[in-house]
């Protein structure tokens, strides 16, 4: 079991996006919720990110000369992992820029942004 | 230019729908989307053709190879799906524009066509893609776009249902990255042929040779693969967010996602269960077949009995598809060619069935301005077109032999039986039973009772409106009688499923 | 930096994020909520510096401290800045999150450990990246020959992702003008909302 | 914050400065961290800054609406584009290794390097497009209330 400490990263991240994933489900205010998936989006960035990463290495920067002679003696870290990270990024601040949108136009019909209140009114009409 | 068809489907309308946005005039863009979807589904037509000649088509993007690149890779499963979300896709996108005049402002129009093309573009995207990532990404395309189409309702209420859509949505969406990034730990790649494939093989992690599939980590790839993918098909418990993104989503929009959307995501999880971690890891090893058999189950009955108690129509027949999705998943779950033929046949039958009903509800709703059971009084007299075809839709919800319901439940009373499991045998019949009650209760106050006094002036839909929708539910009259195309193609989908990677 | 080094900058950065995210969960003002996600966006960036992926790093920097904070901020200026302090829901929310925190920790004990060169990720497909000698159709081994490798993947081996990527961000930006743009059509709660639910 | 004459001073030459940075970030993607998402969500702060400090109406005159949609549609059409050039001069769908041509000899590049400087170049665009459509609809909600 030595190796272990080699897990203890992921745990805590674990951990992040489990805290992320709390406030989504638990917490009734909108902009709260929103906050919740951008931890846990995060997070889960951040289990992405540390797959990549190689004892060592550098970031995936060639230097130029490294074309012409071919040879590839630096370690390098995953390239793919942050590829994929970047893309996800992008995605995640478009469903919240679409999240927020939600909620300005929720509170201009409802007058309110808690997740209760807005039930209570749907039942009423 | 025909090896170009597997791409040319995708990016067509993914490149119209910024076209849209920059032709901006309302009668013109409705013209382009509409040449675009129907281009789109002849294009499938194509491909499907093409598959059942000469098997699996792929196409690299880019012209990397895979699993460098990123390829799409299309068979008679994939095919087949593409074809109906495509051929629906046309179908509604002809019938939305009288619908769409009476419910979303005309400045919206061009934005509307435009996300309805993305939405198409994202589901096609998921259904051919042979990428992990990618499929990832385009289920994100058509995830946003529809949070925007449904939020697009008449009623405040669509705002939060589109909101609470968003939050399931990106709930089930993370997970899905949770699973695909532990599965590509594991791999090292994300090309689901290549995955599958070093999924049997053999990892050396710290020191130790592991199988890969039985290590813990795909076993939690695969559970946070399949809880993410069910969010996103609505089974049953996590489909809490339907039934109020189809009861306010404007008509046409209710009518295409009904039909396709949960579909698609059913592609996904046969996609991973069977492809990527094989029938044998699926069924064997897990036995994922239990839950799902139990899941599904508890779903349709409880989701038709719910529908029973529903005023409003649309939200009865969103509680209906739930109880669907149900019968899909419990086709998957007997384990055996013939219930998974079942569910195939009935991801198709289904969408035609629920697409012509939701269209015939956007008939209603622009007439009477209203889709609750009291309004349909006398309907059956006013708007005759529209209730007979409401009342085939109904017959095939139920299951009435000459229906396209009627073969699907065949195929499932058949695999029960076939795995001697008559108590699941009774149970569908059962909720059959279910659904006729439902069904009746709106026939009965359309047919039997008189009209409202204030809706004496109520007309009959315009026709424009009314082929579309005949042309849908009598698509799923037609393939009640005639199957080759559907159980034909699903049947034989459901057998290159079980060989495992064709 | 020597191995123990990064080892206790990783352990300090971690706490950090740790801390920011419980305090958010507790916090009420959402003011400052909004400002502690930033900072949480603003550490995890920090992290990905250590772990090499600079690109990702600024991405997420500009992403989730700047334009995040930037429309949540905007978003609380429109509406509240409150929050009411909900309990109901709070102890199955937390044995769901507990469960599946749970199953993902039972699945971190096949892992490659953290930094091991030989994990999978780092012998299959991504080698070639690095080399520049990924195949293609056309048989040959073409040559992309862009020195930073995640552009060359982002822009070409992956670039149909990245068309993607900005399809998406195309679909929310229409969708946004879609809700906000104009004047709203009456939205009455009176008429369409007959429907209970 | 419109009549604090210092932050105006400053803004008027910080400005053009970030705008300067985003070209940069889009155009040396290549060679160090950075590319076309970067340099749009730069871009567009640049902009934001511009708005916040000198008011949304004016910020609408240098940059009109109309044209920012146009924009957002834009930037996916040149990457999408790229692809489908590549497609018509043979290749399958966004195969850059065939983008050779003979203009600009010397100044533009050819094959994969120019389909990597187009298709960032659309990312760039349709990012700061979004980004400043996104900050017209949330400012422009404010001033409507």
């Amino acid at each position: 079991m030595s190796s272990l400490p080699g897990l203890f990263n992921y745990w805590i991240v674990i951990m992040l996006m489990m805290t992320g994933f709390y406030i989504v489900i638990s917490r009734g205010n909108l902009i709260k919720k929103v906050i919740g998936l951008n931890i846990f989006q995060i997070s889960v960035f951040l289990l992405y990110i540390s797959m990549g990463k190689v004892a060592g290495g550098t970031a995936p920067i060639k230097p130029a000369k490294s074309f012409e002679s071919g040879s590839a003696l630096q370690t390098f870290t995953n390239p793919l992992p942050s590829v994929l990270i970047l893309t996800a990024i992008v995605v995640g601040v478009a469903t919240t820029a679409m999240a927020l949108a939600l909620i300005v136009r929720i509170h201009e019909a409802y007058g309110t942004i808690e997740e209760d209140e807005i039930l209570d009114m749907d039942q009423e009409t | 230019m025909e090896q170009h068809v597997p791409v040319l489907v995708i990016i067509t309308p993914l490149i119209a729908a910024p076209l849209c946005v920059l032709i901006r005039h309302r009668r013109l863009v409705f013209a382009f989307s509409l040449l675009v979807c129907w281009a789109t589904f002849v294009m499938t037509a194509l491909l499907l053709a093409r598959v059942l000649e000469t098997g699996v088509i792929r196409y690299e993007l880019g012209g990397w190879l895979p699993p460098w690149g990123i390829e799409y890779r299309v068979d008679a499963l994939s095919a087949f799906v593409m074809l109906f979300v495509a051929g629906i896709g046309a179908v509604v996108a002809t019938y939305a524009p009288h619908s769409i005049t009476r419910e979303i402002p005309s400045k919206r129009h061009y934005l509307f066509f435009t996300q309805y093309l993305l939405c198409l573009a994202g589901l096609l995207g998921i259904t051919i893609t042979g990428d992990l990532f990618n499929l990832f990404v385009f289920l994100e395309i058509s995830s946003l776009s529809s949070y925007a189409l449904i939020s697009l309702g008449k009623s405040r209420r669509s705002l939060t249902a589109a909101f609470q859509y968003l939050v399931m949505g990106t709930i089930g969406a993370t997970f899905v990255l949770i699973g695909i990034g532990l599965m590509y730990m594991m791999t090292g790649t994300l090309n689901m042929a290549d995955m599958a494939e070093r999924l049997t093989g053999t990892v050396a992690i710290n020191g130790q040779l592991l199988v890969v599939n039985e290590t813990r980590t795909a076993l939690v790839a695969f559970a946070f693969l399949s809880v993410g993918i069910s969010i996103k098909m609505a089974l049953f418990p996590l489909h809490l967010w339907l039934p109020n993104a189809y009861t306010f989503a404007p008509s046409v929009v209710t009518a295409f996602l009904a039909a396709t959307a949960t579909k698609v995501s059913v592609y996904i999880l046969l996609r991973f269960v069977f492809t990527v971690f094989g029938s044998d890891l699926s069924f064997t090893k897990l036995p994922l077949d239990l839950p799902l058999m139990v899941l599904s189950l508890f779903g349709i009955l409880i989701a038709s009995a719910t529908a029973i108690f529903q005023s409003n129509i649309k939200r009865m027949l969103a509680f209906s598809s739930v109880a669907q999705i149900g019968y899909i998943v419990l086709g998957i779950s007997f384990v055996s060619v013939t219930g998974l033929t079942g569910g195939i046949v009935h991801l198709f039958n289904h969408a035609l069935i629920k697409g012509g009903l939701f269209l015939a509800m956007g008939c209603l709703a622009l007439r009477l301005g209203s889709v609750e059971l009291e309004a349909l009084r006398g309907m059956g007299q006013r708007m005759p077109l529209t209730m007979f075809a409401w009342l085939l839709g109904g017959l095939g919800l139920i299951g009435v032999p000459l229906t396209a319901g009627f073969v699907s439940k065949w195929y499932f009373i058949s695999a029960a039986l076939e795995n001697g499991w008559w108590p699941v045998a009774v149970l569908v019949l059962v909720s059959s039973l279910l659904a006729l009650v439902y069904v009746w209760r709106v026939v009965e106050v359309a047919y039997f009772q008189p009209p409202l006094e204030r809706q004496s002036e109520i007309r009959e839909a315009p026709i424009a409106m009314l082929i579309p929708t005949y042309a849908l539910i009598g698509a799923s009259i037609l393939f009640g009688i005639w199957t080759p195309l559907s159980a034909g193609v699903a049947s034989h989908a459901a057998e290159i499923l079980f060989e495992g990677m064709p | 930096m020597t191995e123990i080094e990064t080892q206790v900058i990783d352990i300090l950065v971690l706490s950090l994020l740790a801390i920011t995210a419980v305090t958010i969960v507790r916090m009420r003002e959402l003011w400052s909520a909004v400002m502690l996600t930033g900072l949480f966006s603003f550490l995890g960036a920090s992290w990905m510096v250590i772990l090499d992926a600079p690109d990702v790093a600024i991405t997420e920097a500009a992403v989730g401290a700047g334009i995040s904070t930037f429309l949540m901020l905007a978003t609380l200026a429109l509406t509240n800045r409150e929050a009411k302090l909900v309990t109901k829901r709070s102890r199955i929310s937390l044995v769901v999150v507990v469960v599946t925190g749970v199953i993902l920790v039972f699945g971190t004990f096949d892992m490659p450990r953290y930094g091991d060169p030989n994990a999978p990720i780092h012998l299959h497909v991504a080698p070639q990246y690095l080399a520049d000698e990924v195949p293609s159709t056309t048989g040959h081994h073409a040559e992309v020959h862009v020195p930073n490798v995640v552009t060359a993947v982002l822009a070409s081996y992956r670039g149909y992702d990245t068309l993607g990527e900005t399809v998406v961000i195309f679909t929310a930006g229409i969708g946004v003008l879609m809700l906000l743009r104009d004047r709203n059509p009456k939205k009455s709660p009176s008429k369409a909302d007959k429907a209970r639910s | 914050m419109k009549h604090h004459t210092i932050l105006r001073i400053v803004s008027k030459l910080l400005i053009p400065y970030i705008l300067l940075f985003a070209f940069y970030v889009q155009f040396h993607g290549d060679y160090g961290p950075g590319g076309g998402f970067q340099a749009g969500v730069i871009f567009a702060s640049g902009f934001i800054l511009y708005g916040l400090v000198f008011g949304l109406k004016q910020t609408r005159r240098v940059a009109p609406p109309a044209v920012i949609e146009a924009l957002i549609a834009c930037g996916v059409l040149i990457f999408a584009g790229t692809g489908v050039a590549a497609m018509l001069l043979g290749g399958n769908f966004l195969d850059y290794g065939l983008l050779e041509h003979h203009l600009l000899e010397g100044y533009l590049p050819h094959g994969q390097h120019l389909g990597i400087l187009l298709v960032e170049l659309g990312v760039g665009i349709t990012v700061a497009a979004v980004m400043i459509a996104i900050f017209y609809s949330f400012a422009g909600r404010e001033l409507k209330r």
